[in-house]
């Protein structure tokens, strides 16, 4: 499937591009992280502490056992800080 | 219910004047303002906030759509700017209209506690010797489990 | 620390536009209103505000200064009206200043709960049937137990 | 001694006047309103329950065993109900 994946705060900045398209068979969250992990020592440093990461899927908060069937759009970021 | 989130200032003193204007129901308004603090005396610092388009509106409106099933409220509002804020400036604000006073506190804090940790806005402060985001406190995430 | 009694209407969107404007080290604004009701579809009520002149004052400023001694207190306001008031007239306001949200938030609501019951204001209600002295709730002096 | 004595809200409607002065040798509040009831019918139905009145002695709010030595100004009225 072809997933719209976003970054936000210091992930966006350790990865170093705010959004980017992948083709990915992953079934959960957590597979997608490995997968990217997998790809560059820049994602696996970004992705090392992942209590220290939230996720929305398609705009909802989830968590990262949350399956990726039907998903379009994933984001990752820090805990939020607004208010 | 008026949800809004918008890079340029707003007016607070207007938009308290305006809130559940001519409305016969309501005994009760609370407003909250958060605003950027200076720090650090001869440090100016500058605040950036980042936010997520489309989910943050989305993440306001189920927040505010919560408070109106377990409160009995006339209206809300919530404000919240992104972008570069210098010291002083009015960052966002909630306002809750209702018939009793309990209901629009109660719902006002249970609207900011939430906006804190579950929408998504992330702040970054700069100083003069450099710049971070602003982590989150555990007391937020705690101020949660009251609700 | 400002507080005001009078019989002349306030300008509630004005007030919060000025409270607290060009400080630095303010993070939080949390503002109370409390709103003449409309009730009995077809009949509008009027209100009537007694209160003890010079007590109220010195209860208000009692008040205040407790709420300062409890929280980090930026600044805090209290407006408060007597005579007569008709639906959808604002009574009274308080606002409370901090560097954090949890400080304002409990500021204001000590505030409010202790003007309630413990500020000399009497509130008679008029309607086309007779006019009636507002009675005090338990709810409202079971509140101060909180604190 | 002489006192101020003023009423408020319907305290003030049944006993139908705002404020007076009076002169007394009263230990206490209860026994100001002890003398007060024992003058006119008018204050012994406006003082019938104590419970459901409040008391000021010098703008003070008090109880009514509260001693009156030195006070210039004792004030009677129901539960307040501002904001």
């Amino acid at each position: 499937m072809t997933l719209e994946i976003l970054y936000f705060a210091w992930l966006r900045e350790r990865i170093g591009l705010p959004r980017e398209t992948v083709q990915t068979n992953a079934a959960t969250v957590a597979d997608l992280v490995a997968e990217l992990c997998a790809r560059e020592e820049r994602y696996a440093l970004a992705f090392s502490d992942l209590s220290a990461l939230r996720v929305a899927v398609d705009q909802d908060l989830t968590e990262f056992d949350a399956p990726l069937a039907g998903a379009r759009e994933v984001a990752f970021f820090p805990p939020m800080t607004g208010g | 219910m008026d949800i809004r989130v918008h890079a340029h200032p707003f007016d607070y003193g207007a938009e308290c004047a305006a809130f559940g204007a001519g409305r016969q129901d309501i005994g009760a308004i609370v407003t909250f303002c958060g605003i950027v603090r200076g720090q650090d005396q001869g440090q100016l610092p500058q605040m950036e906030i980042e936010h997520y388009p489309g989910m943050t509106e989305r993440a306001l409106q189920k927040i505010a759509a919560e408070a109106q099933t377990r409160w009995a409220l006339s209206d809300c509002l919530i404000i919240h700017r992104y972008g570069p804020l210098a010291p002083g400036e009015k960052i966002m604000m909630v306002a809750t209209a209702a018939a009793h006073r309990a209901d629009a506190f109660a719902a006002a804090e249970f609207l900011m506690d939430y906006l804190k940790s579950r929408a998504p806005f992330w702040k970054k402060e700069s100083r003069a010797d450099g710049s971070d985001w602003v982590a989150a406190k555990a007391s937020d995430e705690a101020a949660l489990t009251r609700w």
